[in-house]
């Protein structure tokens, strides 16, 4: 199977998830579509590592440390939004135009 | 066994004689009749002195002497206490105008007294002065009228009569 | 049908669902709805290592993605009662974005398909992964990395309660 | 395991936090009841939340109203009786006690030892069955089923006797002013005296599967705590007073109906919370087990009934009369005019005053301590509506 | 006999299908012994009539009274969502049983990856429960979804921690290899600390499973069965009674795949081989069923707080200790 069947598709979830990014307003919402590119990434990296076994698995493992990654990123992510959100009552990113609060 | 009931009422007397209207031991009990603008003072006596200490708030209520018989009287709040300490009771009687029924509110005192208070006034139309929340605790938000005032009249008992006032065979020929 | 035409089969359906689901993420009106349609996504990139035989990364990803981080989005989502409803969630600038995307497609796409043509990957080399060669290549050649994202994961850890802390 | 009391501070501080309007929460309006397992009947509780804390509690009753205080002035004495015992369904020979008691100071009636004696057998009887079942409906509410059934069973041989003599398991109607309906039927004593001893002899069994669990003792130590000023200012009354430190028992401070010819003790517990509650409760059981043993085995031979006349007809006069009703003070404030009805009956309901405690202990606790609060306030619904 | 020839997939077939009424055969056979095993806990007789002996179609007649129901769906719930949660919540149930080998060979899948796999499926139901809980609009759905999701993140982690020290003790992540490791079950050797960690994967598992003294997320005296509150008739059975004995028998048989053996006999000995490796496992699945269903009637329900305060401080700690007491094994004895 062509690889770059996958990469194709990786490719289009990246861009559906920069769409997200550019488009959402809602705080939550973007941080979905950045797990898309994640995932796109993932998709990747474990396609080439399918094609490229004898140079080991290091794609795989580096897929794993993207999820890690991911998972970080999610935690901290949420609780900036749970912390935005309690203090102005909006999780709307438009309208965070201040530095402080 | 606590306080004979005269002891009781000596001490009560001591306390607060000057500001009731009366005062007497009825089956064991202290009664004491207030004015409704000394109720407060009273009843804080009532629960504060030591040789009193009323604690206990047993209950509130109103009694409308309107049809009694032979003596018809006037709307009056009721309010029971009881000292656990020195085991009496005290029954405080608290005349106010049948027309314009207002006595002060004793929710400082006693935190219990809100509840009572709020059924005491949609139950008998008493204005308690100083309890903010008289909104109704048992009625419906809009029902008409005072139920417990005699001069409300059961409306059933009219279009009906009770079914056990009859014999039953002449109750069911009464049709429904 | 040969292995080669099911794979195919199962690639073509999964390649859909997860379209199909990322687009709607992006699109949909309501928060939730969003995050479970990202659920779907995921478990179709699940299926998808699966067939390229990373059973292990799948596994992972259903564990940690779906099981942990979109239960987390959705608790979060919950939680803080914000707009969750059918509210207009996007921007005024859709058109932009929608041209950006396509332009990152499409350049990426050239750029891929033309670097990559002609190579293929053989299913029939892969016996599958074992998970053993996994945990070999992580304590030993990516150890350092390992390291670091353990390092990078109580950093967080510790950053979110912070943040989130009442006081 | 962090102890119990840091929780405690931990609500309360959570609570004033938001009252400074230093966290910008959303409260959260949840409306228990009017149907709610928890609430044992039609009452709600408005309850206001900020997150797991209940900021507010609001309960609202009167959807059991039947306006018993109006009825009674439409009715003569030996119907009364009757309507009374409707009033806590769970100890309905107890409601029926304190009327025929202010009958009797009015008409000045003298009750023979015998109905008495009987007397406090039954009420003691009906306080083991109310005993029983909010020992079982706490460990439900608690989330431990078991005790349901144990209680019930144990109920059943008491609920038995009560049935023979009576006839009626929830709403006996059987005394009158001046003594009982009828004497007690063969078999009775047999069969009270062997739900008694079930009771005495398995009760420590009980005590040691909720109040011996740790869960338990986890769920309700330093939950929902009423102090004893607070008790006093809302007239509350009952276990659930003696067990915020208040030795109170109409049974022992002013004795009826001959209850100082029994020897038992008046439990009370120093903290005043769920646990403390509930542990009077079950304390209660034992001693009125005692009760009845000792009434039926020094039951006095004679009549069941007084000298009454043929009408019912109190002369003119007040007075109040309380019994200990098995939830608290039960009081009846008896204004008559000489007529076969009474011109004004106040009736005084243990749980209505206990429950108007309520918004103060469930302020500042958390939604599943209200259960346990709920729980260990033991209130009947038709006790608090009439 | 003659020899039957079976492809491939005829074989998973077959494997499928027996799942499909293994699933629902052992949720009935759980909920009839929930009936029982608590009504004889309790001094009392439970259902008697049904069927005859001992009431035993009682729980299949339960389940037709709630063919029978009305499916309502509230007004203001989110159709689709509201539709699909009990879906959400079954199959990950159902796909469990595809790993748990019941015999050496009656066993759908060995993955090569097993406890991982059936780890990261348990914790898929969450989403279906969270999906329920949301969509009701109920605040007492909600609630209960809250605590649910909350509590099975915190009861993830226990399970996770003690399963990956059996796999470290068995060498491998495959069930049929973990089994195949235990001449000794792991509860009884390595002394203590098998034990240790089976205790610590039961109190996992029964705060999975939403049951006495974890059911916060249920509880029916509080929050009325939580996020199943707006449920009728087929959906309220697939989406909690079903889900819950599914789980239970699920969490059975893992238990007595991950520390009990299998379906090996209980000690190496050659007379105890000759009982089928069904008879073992269903035996000691049985008797882990027991336990789960012993433990109800015996507690009160703890609060969310000390819920949470159990599995951070008490319950994760303690797991981990585990694992370095198992590595210190698996490494010098």
């Amino acid at each position: 199977m062509p690889v770059s069947f996958f990469l194709v598709l990786s490719a289009l979830l990246f861009s559906i998830g920069i769409y997200g990014v550019l488009a959402r307003q809602h705080a939550v919402l973007v941080l979905l579509s950045i797990e898309l590119m994640l995932n796109a990434v993932n998709i990747n990296l474990v396609a080439f590592s399918a094609m490229l076994q004898e140079a080991g698995l290091g794609g795989q493992v580096f897929a794993l440390f993207v999820i890690a990654v991911a998972a970080a990123e999610v935690g901290v992510g949420l609780a900036i939004v749970i912390l935005i959100y309690r203090n102005r009552q909006s999780v709307d990113l438009d309208e965070l135009d201040l530095m402080k609060w | 066994m606590g306080l004979l009931a005269d002891d009781a009422l000596r001490r009560v007397d001591t306390a607060v004689g000057n500001r009731l209207m009366d005062q007497r031991v009825d089956f064991g009990h202290v009664d004491i009749k207030v004015a409704p603008e000394n109720l407060v003072e009273v009843v804080t006596a009532l629960r504060d002195l030591e040789f009193l200490s009323c604690k206990f708030f047993t209950f509130l209520t109103g009694i409308d002497r309107s049809e009694y018989a032979d003596e018809p009287g006037g709307l009056e709040v009721l309010i029971h206490l009881y000292s656990v300490e020195h085991v009496f009771h005290v029954n405080v009687h608290v005349p106010v105008d049948s027309e314009h029924p207002v006595c002060p509110s004793i929710v400082s005192i006693f935190r219990g007294a809100e509840w009572q208070e709020r059924e005491c006034h949609e139950m008998f139309g008493v204005e308690f002065e100083g309890n903010s929340n008289l909104s109704n605790l048992f009625l419906p938000e809009d029902f008409e009228g005072h139920p417990l005032l005699r001069s409300f009249k059961l409306p059933s008992r009219f279009v009906k009569a009770w079914p056990g006032a009859k014999d039953p065979e002449e109750a069911s020929a009464g049709g429904r | 049908m040969s292995a080669e035409t099911w794979q195919q089969v199962v690639f073509w359906i999964f390649a859909l669902l997860i379209t199909g689901a990322g687009v709607l993420v992006v699109t949909t009106r309501n928060v939730i709805h969003a995050a479970l349609w990202l659920v779907g996504a995921l478990m179709g990139a699940a299926a998808m290592y699966v067939l390229l035989f990373a059973e292990f990364v799948a596994w992972v990803q259903v564990l940690v993605y779906v099981g942990a981080i979109v239960v987390l989005m959705l608790f979060g989502l919950m939680l803080t009662r914000a707009p969750i409803g059918s509210a207009e969630f996007d921007n005024n600038q859709r058109p932009l974005a929608a041209l950006c995307a396509a332009a990152v497609f499409v350049v990426t796409s050239v750029i891929l398909i033309g670097a990559f043509e002609g190579q293929e990957i053989n299913f029939a080399r892969t016996a599958g992964t074992s998970t053993e060669s996994i945990g070999t290549a992580i304590f030993s050649s990516y150890v350092w990395p390992f390291e670091v994202v353990s390092i990078l994961l109580l950093a967080a850890l510790v950053g979110a309660v912070v943040i989130a802390r009442r006081d | 395991m962090a102890t119990t009391e840091d929780r405690v501070v931990d609500a309360s501080e959570v609570a004033a936090e938001v009252s400074r309007g230093n966290l910008l929460t959303e409260e959260m309006v949840l409306n228990v009841g009017p149907q709610h397992p928890a609430t044992h009947g039609v009452f709600r509780l408005l309850a206001t939340l900020d997150g797991e804390v209940l900021v507010n509690a609001d309960p609202v009753i009167g959807y059991m109203h039947r306006g018993y205080e109006k009825l009674v002035e439409a009715r003569d004495y030996r119907q009364i009786t009757n309507l009374v015992s409707r009033m806590d369904w769970l100890s309905g020979i107890n409601n029926e006690l304190p009327l025929a008691l202010a009958l009797e100071t009015l008409m000045e009636i003298e009750v023979p030892a015998r109905a008495q004696y009987m007397r406090v057998a039954m009420c003691e009887m009906n306080r083991i069955l109310n005993h029983l079942m909010f020992f079982a409906s706490f460990g439900a509410e608690l989330g431990a089923i078991t005790p349901t059934f144990y209680a019930f069973r144990e109920r059943e041989d008491i609920q038995m006797a009560m049935e023979m003599t009576t006839g009626g398991r929830m709403h006996f109607g059987f005394f009158r002013p001046g003594g009982l309906k009828e004497d007690a039927p063969k078999g009775f004593f047999q069969q009270a005296l062997k739900g008694v001893r079930q009771v005495i002899e398995r009760l420590p069994d009980y005590e040691n599967l909720l109040i011996g669990n740790e869960i338990f003792k986890q769920r309700t130590v330093n939950v929902g705590i009423l102090p004893q000023d607070v008790a006093y200012s809302y007239g509350v009354s009952g276990p659930i007073a003696r067990g915020s430190d208040i030795s109170f028992d109409v049974r022992k401070d002013e004795p009826y109906s001959s209850y100082d010819h029994f020897d038992f003790n008046v439990h009370s517990a120093p903290n005043g919370d769920c646990f403390d509650r509930f542990w009077v409760l079950l304390h209660e059981v034992v001693e009125s087990a005692k009760i009845v043993e000792q009434a039926i085995e020094g039951m006095p031979d004679g009549p069941i009934m007084g000298k009454v006349p043929r009408v019912v007809q109190a002369p003119k006069g007040e007075v109040y009369v309380r019994t200990e009703n098995p939830l608290g003070e039960l009081g009846m404030y008896l204004v008559s005019d000489g007529d076969r009805r009474p011109y004004r009956l106040k009736i005084r309901t243990p749980s209505y005053s206990n429950v108007s405690a309520l918004p103060y202990v469930l302020k500042n606790t958390y939604v599943s301590d209200m259960i346990a609060i709920l729980g260990s306030f033991f209130f009947v619904l038709g006790d608090i509506d009439r | 006999m003659p020899e039957i020839a079976l492809t491939t997939w005829q074989i998973l077939l077959l494997k499928v299908a027996v799942i499909l009424v293994v699933v629902p055969m052992g949720a009935l056979v759980g909920g009839y012994a929930e009936h029982k095993v608590m009504a004889h806990l309790q001094h009392r007789l439970g259902p008697m009539y049904p069927g005859g002996f001992h009431g035993w179609a009682t729980t299949l007649a339960d389940g037709i009274k709630f063919l029978f129901k009305e499916d309502i769906i509230p007004a203001a719930a989110d159709r689709k969502v509201f539709s699909l949660a009990p879906a959400a919540i079954m199959v990950p149930i159902i796909m469990v049983y595809l790993v748990i080998p019941m015999d050496r060979t009656l066993v759908v899948e060995d993955l090569d990856v097993g406890i991982f796999y059936l780890l990261a499926i348990s914790s898929l139901s969450t989403i279906g429960i969270l999906m329920a809980g949301w969509s009701s609009a109920n605040k007492y759905a909600l609630i209960g979804a809250l605590r649910s999701a909350a509590q099975l993140i915190a009861y993830e982690l226990p399970i996770v921690l003690s399963a990956a020290a059996v796999a470290m003790l068995a060498g491998t992540l495959s069930l049929n290899g973990i089994v195949e490791a235990q001449n000794f079950p792991f509860i009884l050797w390595p002394p203590g600390i098998g034990l240790a960690l089976f205790l610590v994967f039961v109190t996992g598992a029964v705060a999975e499973m939403t049951r006495v003294p974890f059911d916060m997320p249920v509880a029916e005296s509080e929050i009325i069965t939580g996020p199943f509150t707006e449920y009728t008739g087929m959906r309220y059975i697939f989406s909690h009674m079903f889900a819950e004995m599914g789980h239970m028998v699920a969490f059975g048989g893992i238990a007595t795949t991950l520390f009990l053996g299998g379906y090996r006999p209980i000690i190496p000995w050659e007379p105890l081989e000759l009982i089928p490796g069904v008879v073992w496992f269903a035996a000691k699945t049985m008797m882990m069923i027991f336990l789960f269903l012993w433990i109800r009637p015996t507690f009160p329900r703890v609060r969310e707080d000390q819920l949470q305060k159990f599995a951070w401080k008490f319950l994760i700690p303690v797991s981990l200790a585990l694992i370095l007491f198992t590595g210190a094994w698996v490494l010098y004895v």
